[in-house]
């Protein structure tokens, strides 16, 4: 399994602050997910950690087995 | 130099980190703090910190390393709180130290400037039992503007 | 308004005093402390100050109250040591208090500045066995139009 | 009796940091001094201030028994 790891709203959006999924590509998790979430998860303002690393085109990542991806809206700072 | 960045998951009395943190560098000149406490009043019962582990200490890592190099420090303590705090409890804390005093200051506003805008924290308020979350503030970018 | 200021003549602990400062202002957003202690190196063996009562006490509150006006404060504290001082020991701590945290960075700095170069202080330096008086500095006056 | 107060290097000068002297006109007082510490005395970067309240022109004080003359050397800073 992977897991995903929603921070901030996106949390209260998806009801719990993280998430297992099979692994497979980052599109077809996302597309069993409801809508509205997966458009916040996508949301250009959100930024994608995978493996604690921020990656830019997150929306074509393939999770392996494993791996832990972070979505992070704008922070709010300290 | 001495870099001493720390998440805290309880209430925290910044003294007993000031203390040993000042200490822990003889010779120096001066020393300065701020401390950041959970501000009452608005009708706020709490607020809320949530970080990400894997970014946020890091983050929090490189700026001190960069403030100690930019205002040549002796040394710089970070210490920054997470979950659920009351009006009057510690937020942050941030010590700096040196053989003179302006470069004390410049890294603690610096500092301060940094965390407060462009660091892995979410935020939210608790008014009245309801909890929201609070977006980034103009304010804190263009903070950010004056050490550019 | 919390005005505190006080003349102290022997080694102090800062903490002992920034702590219950803080707590006094309930509602404060941040608090700003410098603590400035005695240069090790240089081979100094002691530094001594000394005041003139009359005029040093007074001085250090007409300061406190214009830096608490100016920077619109809930509170300052400024701490000052006289007599004899080893490398080390603490000299000064200047305390402020607000709602916001820029005001308490300018504030410390605001009023640092002028203890150091506008406060009745006479200061000399052991080095060698042998007290030497300090002059003023230019630095010291320059750093007073940052405010004027 | 009056006190003359001497603060800073003007106290090594002076041998002590104070001195009674008899009330009079502070003139007198200076003229009966070693001249050294006369002419420091009235360097026209020392400040006066008597009973505590900085004055100008200095020179021209008459003490009464009971006062307080400071003299007071430019500052070092604290």
């Amino acid at each position: 399994m992977a897991r995903l790891v929603f921070l901030g709203r996106l949390a209260d959006l998806a009801g719990s602050p993280e998430r297992e999924v099979a692994p497979g590509p980052l599109a077809d998790v996302l597309a069993a997910m409801p809508r509205d979430l997966a458009v916040a998860l996508l949301d250009e303002r959100v930024r994608i950690a995978l493996n604690g690393a921020l990656v830019t085109g997150g929306e074509a990542v393939v999770l392996a087995g494993g791996d832990e991806l972070a979505f992070l809206p704008p922070v709010s700072g300290g | 130099m001495g870099i001493d960045v720390r998440l805290l998951h309880q209430p925290f009395n910044p003294g007993q980190f000031v203390g040993p943190f000042t200490h822990a560098h003889p010779g120096l000149g001066g020393v300065c703090t701020f401390v950041g406490e959970v501000r009452g009043g608005d009708g706020i019962e709490a607020l809320e910190l949530s970080h990400y582990a894997p970014l946020t200490l890091p983050g929090m890592e490189g700026l001190a390393r960069r403030a100690a190099a930019r205002f040549d420090l002796m040394g710089i303590m970070i210490l920054h709180r997470t979950g659920i705090m009351l009006p009057g409890e510690p937020i942050v804390c941030v010590s700096a130290a040196a053989r003179h005093r302006r470069a004390v200051f410049e890294a603690v506003d610096f500092a301060m400037d940094h965390l407060k805008s462009d660091s892995w924290f979410w935020k939210r308020e608790k008014r009245g039992g309801v909890w929201a979350w609070i977006e980034p503030r103009a304010e804190d970018h263009s903070d950010l503007t004056r050490w550019a």
